[in-house]
């Protein structure tokens, strides 16, 4: 069963609701696995009919590798791997938003600051050395920040420097450059590493989270309608993080990353709580923006991002978040 | 017209020993023991520069902060485990590469055609790096253990066929001509001359196969691992754990030098045949 | 690949117009002809450099990739003790004296030639804890023990003694008259060719110049046959009187 | 009692070649052009591939589109510069790691003391993954191209000083004993015996440490580099730009089995006193 | 290091008590006294295996790590001539035969001990083109040209023609007359021994069994006192009377 693809769907049709059974998705979203896993969330999957096949891969270009050899259907990402996906040639559909409740009391990336250099504001980038790292979600948040603080490239130093690792830390310890961004949850390792180090907020929204797939996985009838179930339980397992941080924090920090279990909560206190928005309507704005910006400045075609979502899946997320649904700004 | 020439009266029958001395240019004796003084020192070397702060731990660790590290990610985080998972993974590509390396270089070694097919392709996936390949092992074989079990192979493949391929032809000609005369078969060929002529050549690539598939762990640990050294180095390098991240190290140091050493001590053993400046 | 002349005896080495050569300047064989019956003994000697490895390695077959050209006819097995004694320094004396060897009983004959070349007791020693002489001997176990058609031994008595020169001297005869295969045996000893050989040719400017059969009913060194045949060589390898 | 055998008469005398005909147990003779055979099919199986689509193009560009990204990197994105700065920081690395490589060896292949504090380091260093050590060497040499070059020269320090060492080892004791005899002191030592000695080592370490030089490049130039092929295809790797990545790939390859092919020639000049089973 | 014996002659080498094994079960030198004056020309003949090597090796301070004991006193310049040829593969002909030489005139007088060997134009042939005698005066012209004080010779002429033999033993009187180097010199050639040495020792056994002086006036092989020497020294070989 597993090597049979089912019926191909029109992305127009409606999900199906039943999953023939032997149905198997591939799966990289660990953070998810975990709490699926912790909540005993994994029964309603099992119930469903669903079968997952867990694979540890997380990040932009490990999933599209992935993507390109059908070795699997969706991964969790943020908003930038859908948007190069698609400007080399993979088509992916975004299944799955959330935001965080309160994007600017937890971000997710802030901007580390070299012992010694002053940055108290976005206004004092002007001059300074600025780690970029032009396909990453790093880099397009330096070009976000500079448009926001008014500055163009003309106006820092863009040293290229590939975001693996600690690698921003190492050079803003080593002042090898002024400014990097770097994990928010790592702030406080970088302040204990190297005295005098310091970290400004970026202002600017960085929470987008999604879960894409491979279209071509979103349009076998089968594997659609075991999407449609995953993405109501991933639902609720999101929801359910909220409220057992510490659940949270041993299944994955804790036990699948290996932190001890102060580091692990203190890691979910900065990620903040996750919610899921009503519509996508204003997600799908942000990531708009957010390709034409890479677009003038990186020189990519423009893009309809309209393209890369596949809307179906946002009633089945707002019906299984029910009334903790978000909306507003926080959306 | 001949005289016998008695043996001189003055005969020390002493157990002195007064031998010619000559200025040696060889290295010499082995020292005993000094397989540990290297890394003794390194230790030593280390430790001095933690304890001064002359390296601060901010770019390395201090030794004795890595053996809490080390500690606690055994207790609390199956660094056993870890080391398992990546010991299996090493070990079998490890032997799937020495025995394809090995073959491919007899074939290519005493076959100008096969030389003419094998070593190209050979040359030119050396010159790549493996991280570019992965995209395509991924394709071929999954991102599950098959495909981190063939890249090791591969990584591990290309040093023992260099250096069985270059060892074998080296191999003095004179013993091939013997061989021709003697009559034997091309096994026999392979058996009695070929393989233990190529020996030290492979040995030599053994050395660098066994390191290199650890390194090959660091690489195909970042996909779909859930335990593994590469694996618990990548994600402390993702939360900044530089001790975790030297523990790593250290197990690579260890595991390395274990390795490389066991070779040569193998290779001592099995050459005794040679008396080289080694002796 | 043996070649078979009709008649009575039968024709073991048949060498026409043989030349070799290492460059262009001038050849080391230069049309060389040589016929050795089955059986037949030939002692080879000539001066050094003269080209008498060059002949043992044509008839071997070991000669490729040399310039020159020329007709060879030898049998299917041929032996070769060569000049260097080229035991393969990874194996044992043993080991390399069987080396190749088939046969359950090849270790037992492996001992038994050691034995009789005066090696017993070295058989798990490696090459290089051997004398120089003891590493001929090994040599010329691994050579006799094939019993071979045709044996091309080059200088292998050099690095002997008197004494266990003569007690290999035997060896071979015996050897010879077990299993007569054709011998091309090179040496600088006058002496010993006439001991062993019966036909004694000597190779001069690239072909042989003197070829003479050795009709001796005595072989010792006192008869008279003996002292005139000696001369006679020492005359052509051009060696004055007095240093003889 | 002695007769002079006469010539027999019927000298046959052609220049007809008839020779002892032996199985051949070496590799024989060297085909010509045989260096191009294998590059020439591996390029003719991966243009088959892509033709009939057994190779998906998301997995490995076509040849033809490979040349037209490379047409495309060169015109539009200075793929010239690119070359030219790795080709700098390779060949500059390069030569600081080989001499350094090459001293160490002798240093630690001569004297037992020598050896245990060289060798022990190196060992470890060979163990541990470079990826790992950049944090390192940006501390101590910053993000600029000094950070490259040494980082370079202390990949291809390694395999040549393993295999120096090795080949200085392996050079048989009866040279030394040679030399010894002979009266000469540590220099002309090294210079008549060690290194002619242990050149054919040297050159296979020189085949590795080329092709380090280039693999070096992808992880240094994703530090604060502006050009390099290394930088090229870490771009395209992020940007999943395969068609990019691959043209790098190909640049790689042919850099590295040229510069390889340059060894090996080189190697069979000068190592033309050798009668081996190469020949 | 040189030792200096007070007395008319002065001793080059003295050596007492020379024990060395290579195995637990029985000496290769059990006890060895020897001494040679300056100047003075010793022939070291022994059956194959008894320990010339050995005793050679000692001398030139070449067995390290062999086990045993005793004392040995060298002169300073020592120079070998090893049972194998010992040439460096990867140098030319007339570098092997300098290498080590000092002096500006170095490559002149290489030049010079390459023809006395009869070697000359082949200067840069590779030691892999020449033939085995070829290789062994290659051999003897590195030692001859460095003019020692001792010359350590283990079968220098073994692969030699007799003529070329009897040029190789007048050159090396003639550098012996003129350097006055002590020298000991193997070979299983009685003839050679007489016809080239001052005395003439047989080892066996592990000492020096044998030690007498030639004190010949004529050393032609025909003459009276040739043939005695030779008949004692084949005797204490055990060579028996019809082999000589
Ligand atoms: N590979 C080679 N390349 C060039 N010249 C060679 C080669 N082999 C032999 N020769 C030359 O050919 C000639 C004949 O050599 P060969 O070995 O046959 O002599 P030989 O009669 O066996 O001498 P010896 O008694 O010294 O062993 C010599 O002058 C030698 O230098
Ligand atoms: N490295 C070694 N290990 C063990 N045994 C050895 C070693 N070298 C020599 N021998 C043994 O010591 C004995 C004496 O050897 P040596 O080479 O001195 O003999 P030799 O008198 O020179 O003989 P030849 O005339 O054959 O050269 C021999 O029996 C030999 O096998
Ligand atoms: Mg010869
Ligand atoms: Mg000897």
């Amino acid at each position: 069963a597993k090597d049979e693809a089912g019926a191909s769907l029109e992305l127009t049709s409606a999900l199906p609701d039943s999953v023939p059974s032997g149905t198997e998705l591939r799966l990289g979203d660990p953070q998810l696995q975990s709490v699926i896993q912790a909540s005993g969330l994994d029964k309603e999957l099992t119930d469903a009919g669903v079968t997952v096949e867990w694979a540890n891969i997380s990040g932009g270009p490990k999933s599209i590798q992935a993507f390109r050899a059908d070795k699997l259907d969706c991964s969790a990402v943020a908003d930038i791997p859908s948007l190069f996906a698609a400007w080399t040639g993979t088509a992916t559909k975004i299944v799955f938003q959330a935001v965080t409740i309160d994007p600017l009391k937890f971000p997710i990336y802030q901007l580390g600051v070299a012992p010694g250099v002053s940055v108290t504001s976005l206004a004092d980038l002007r001059g300074k050395k600025i780690a970029y790292s032009a396909g990453q979600a790093q880099g397009a948040l330096v070009l976000r920040v500079l448009q926001k603080a008014g500055l163009s490239q003309k106006d820092v130093t863009l040293v290229e420097l590939t975001s693996n690792g600690d690698s921003y830390v190492t050079a803003l310890g080593s002042k090898a450059v002024d400014v990097a961004p770097i994990a928010a949850a790592n702030v406080k390792i970088y302040n204990a590493k190297y005295p005098g180090a310091t970290a400004i907020n970026t202002g600017i929204r960085d929470d987008a989270s999604t879960l894409y797939c491979l279209t071509k996985s979103v349009e076998d009838a089968d594997k659609a309608a075991a999407l449609k179930a995953y993405v109501a339980v991933r639902t609720k397992a999101l929801l359910w993080a909220n409220e057992h941080p510490d659940e949270y924090a041993k299944a994955y920090y804790q036990d699948v990353q290996g932190l001890n279990e102060a580091d692990a909560k203190d890691v979910v206190a900065t990620d903040g709580n996750k919610g899921v928005p009503a519509t996508w309507d204003n997600a799908i704005k942000r990531l708009q923006e957010t390709a034409d910006l890479l677009a003038t400045e990186q020189n990519h075609e423009k893009l309809d991002v309209n393209t890369l979502v596949d809307r179906r899946f946002e009633k089945v997320q707002a019906e299984a978040a029910g009334a903790q649904v978000v909306t507003g700004d926080a959306a | 017209m001949t005289t016998t020439v008695h043996a001189p009266p003055d005969l020390e029958k002493s157990t002195d020993d007064r031998r010619v001395v000559r200025k040696r240019l060889g290295p010499g004796k082995r020292i005993p023991f000094a397989f540990w003084i290297g890394p003794a020192l390194f230790l030593a070397v280390w430790a001095a520069g933690s304890a001064t702060g002359v390296i601060s731990p901010a770019i390395l660790t201090a030794p004795w902060d890595v053996a809490i590290a080390f500690q606690d990610q055994w207790v609390n985080h199956d660094l056993l485990g870890n080391i398992l998972s990546s010991l299996q993974r090493a070990v079998i590509g490890l032997a799937l590469g020495v025995i394809t390396g090995a073959v491919l270089a007899v074939l290519s070694g005493l076959s100008r055609i096969g030389e003419s097919l094998i070593d190209g392709p050979i040359q030119i996936k050396r010159s790549v790096p493996t991280l570019a390949l992965i995209p395509l092992f991924i394709a071929w074989f999954g991102i599950g253990q098959e495909m981190k079990i063939v890249t090791i192979a591969l990584i591990t493949l290309v040093p023992i066929y260099v250096h069985t391929h270059n060892g074998l032809r080296s191999i003095d000609g004179k013993y091939a001509e013997l061989a021709e005369t003697i009559g034997i078969g091309r096994g026999e060929f392979i058996r009695h001359i070929v393989l233990p002529g190529a020996l030290p050549g492979f040995l030599l690539g053994m050395r660098f196969a066994v390191t290199s598939s650890m390194l090959g762990l660091v690489v195909v640990e970042q996909y779909n691992a859930v335990a593994g050294i590469g694996h618990m180095i990548t994600l402390a390098e993702q939360y900044g754990q530089t001790d975790v991240i030297v523990v790593g190290l250290v197990i690579y140091g260890v595991f390395g030098y274990c390795a490389d050493s066991a070779v040569r001590l193998t290779g001592r053993k099995v050459l005794a045949w040679r008396r080289t400046l080694e002796d | 690949m043996a070649s078979h002349v009709g008649g009575l005896t039968q024709t073991a080495v048949r060498v026409r117009n043989l030349h070799r050569s290492f460059s262009k300047n001038g050849g080391v064989l230069n049309g060389l002809d040589l016929d050795i019956a089955a059986g037949e003994f030939v002692a080879l000697i000539g001066r050094s450099g003269t080209g008498k490895s060059t002949l043992l390695r044509a008839l071997a077959g070991l000669d490729r990739g040399v310039a020159g050209h020329g007709q060879i006819a030898v049998p299917e097995s041929v032996s070769v003790v060569f000049q260097d004694s080229r035991l393969l320094p990874w194996k044992r004396i043993l080991d390399n004296v069987v080396f190749g060897l088939r046969g359950s009983d090849a270790g037992a004959r492996g001992r038994q030639a050691l034995a009789e070349v005066g090696l017993a007791g070295r058989e798990t020693a490696w090459p290089y804890q051997l004398s120089g002489g003891e590493q001929q001997r090994a040599a010329l176990a691994r050579s006799l023990v094939r019993e071979p058609q045709l044996l091309l031994a080059d200088e292998p008595f050099g690095a002997l003694d008197a004494l266990t020169r003569i007690r290999m001297h035997v060896l071979l005869r015996k050897l010879c008259e077990a299993h007569r295969p054709a011998v091309l045996l090179v040496t600088h000893d006058v002496d010993e060719a006439i001991v062993l050989a019966d036909r004694v040719i000597l190779l001069d400017d690239g072909v042989v110049r003197t070829d003479v059969r050795v009709d001796l009913p005595d072989r010792s060194r006192s008869s008279a046959g003996f002292a005139e045949l000696r001369t006679f060589l020492l005359d052509e390898l051009g060696v004055e009187e007095e240093n003889r």
